[in-house]
């Protein structure tokens, strides 16, 4: 199940719903990012997410269903905040149960680093100092790239238009 | 009956340094993503950022594409920076 | 921190203390194990965990310390329960925390991969058949020993007394 | 003044198949837990397992050791099966 909002949500239930699937479930692993305090600037007191509404539920729909071909998962749940959140406020959960440890793990960093770099969503980080749009970080490339030897080739060319 | 127009959106950074998140463009045939970018940089200004050689990705109707996708009248098309969520 | 008990542990607690720790906590990364159906053998009722009072501890506190001199963590915090556990209990949790995430779902993998290979705990399964120590499994091997290079060796040879 | 023996511990399967949680065992100069498992299992019947080849793994005072670790009096020597849990 997929959820793109503004709200909060609350882990204790999203942990007790994918606990409560199974008795065949032997593996949880949930996933939480925070707002903190030092981004691409220090001083960060909050963010801004926005998104492209459509579009962004059929990415994740699409990453989930990868996700389930690629691992023995029993259940995925994504959960993703947009507009106005403070530091510490929770923005992102992906949790994943399945019967063994390492499809739970699997799927659920490989949904994370997906997330990270094809779902439409940006961030502009708000300081102390005024407020920026985050840059996307070469590192995320590599690691959404490093799981691609299993993924159809999905990933979009940038449409640059500098030159043929 | 006129064609229906594109529906070009801009999000995030390009929304806001373009001061427009949606236009209508006449189709025209054979017209790619990588065309209307250009096309569209050639209003000058801050557009002309959308030509520079920074990364800008592309949608047609919410789908990512490439700088050669065709695109057609109705469609919705989509440009914004490398996505940051997560 | 790290508890070896018989009673059963709350998640969400687990998780609010992990998400209370610092404002630079980007990531939290929680992996619950629960009693599973299907084991070495299907029909799986229930579980007994046996271990060696003291060595645990010892063992586990080791693990941490290591995780935390080879990732940029937070915290970690880790449960086991021992005792008699029944269908769909909760058996393991290990959580960390990061400003990263992958720090903290590295972490977490090798606290767990590590704990399956070299924490003195022993489960045996309880079936509508009776019941029977569980085997070690290469793969719980395997994966344990594929974060050896940046480990210092510590794995025990086995004192078998075959011969020389 | 005797000296304090070692003591030895047996866990899961080792524990239930021995019928032994603990045993005394007097110390011997230059003894090693390799020598002390071949002195266990000479006691025949369900002893024998202990020097069958089958993995036995163990623990001198609660650190894993090898099969050439020496033993000395008052020592907590224990052995068991390959661990399971997690």
């Amino acid at each position: 199940m997929i959820s793109v909002q503004a709200e909060d949500f609350d882990q204790a239930q999203e942990y007790r719903a994918l606990r409560d699937s199974d008795t065949g479930t032997g593996a949880i692993v949930t996933f939480t990012g925070l707002v903190r305090d030092q981004g691409d600037r220090a001083g960060v007191t909050g963010l801004y997410l926005e998104h492209y509404p459509g579009m962004t539920e059929q990415v994740i729909q699409g990453l989930v269903a990868e996700a389930a071909r690629r691992w023995n998962i029993q259940r995925a749940r994504v959960i993703h905040r947009v507009g106005h959140l403070t530091l510490s406020d929770q923005i992102v959960f992906v949790g994943v149960c399945s019967a063994h440890r390492e499809d739970a793990f699997a799927a659920c960093a490989f949904l994370m680093d997906a997330l990270k770099t094809s779902a439409p969503f940006w961030k502009k980080e708000i300081t102390d100092q005024g407020e920026h749009w985050v840059e996307q970080k070469t590192s995320d490339i590599e690691r959404a790239e490093a799981w691609a030897p299993v993924t159809p080739p999905a990933a979009p060319d940038p449409a640059s238009g500098s030159g043929s | 009956m006129t064609e229906p127009a594109l529906t070009v959106r801009f999000f995030a950074r390009l929304r806001e340094e373009l001061g427009t998140d949606t236009l209508a463009v006449p189709p025209r045939p054979g017209l790619t993503t990588g065309d209307l970018l250009r096309q569209l940089a050639a209003r000058g200004g801050a557009w002309r950022q959308l030509d520079s050689g920074r990364p800008v990705l592309v949608a047609v109707n919410r789908v990512m594409a490439k700088a050669d996708t065709p695109v057609h009248a109705g469609d919705e098309v989509a440009f914004f920076p490398p996505v940051t969520g997560g």
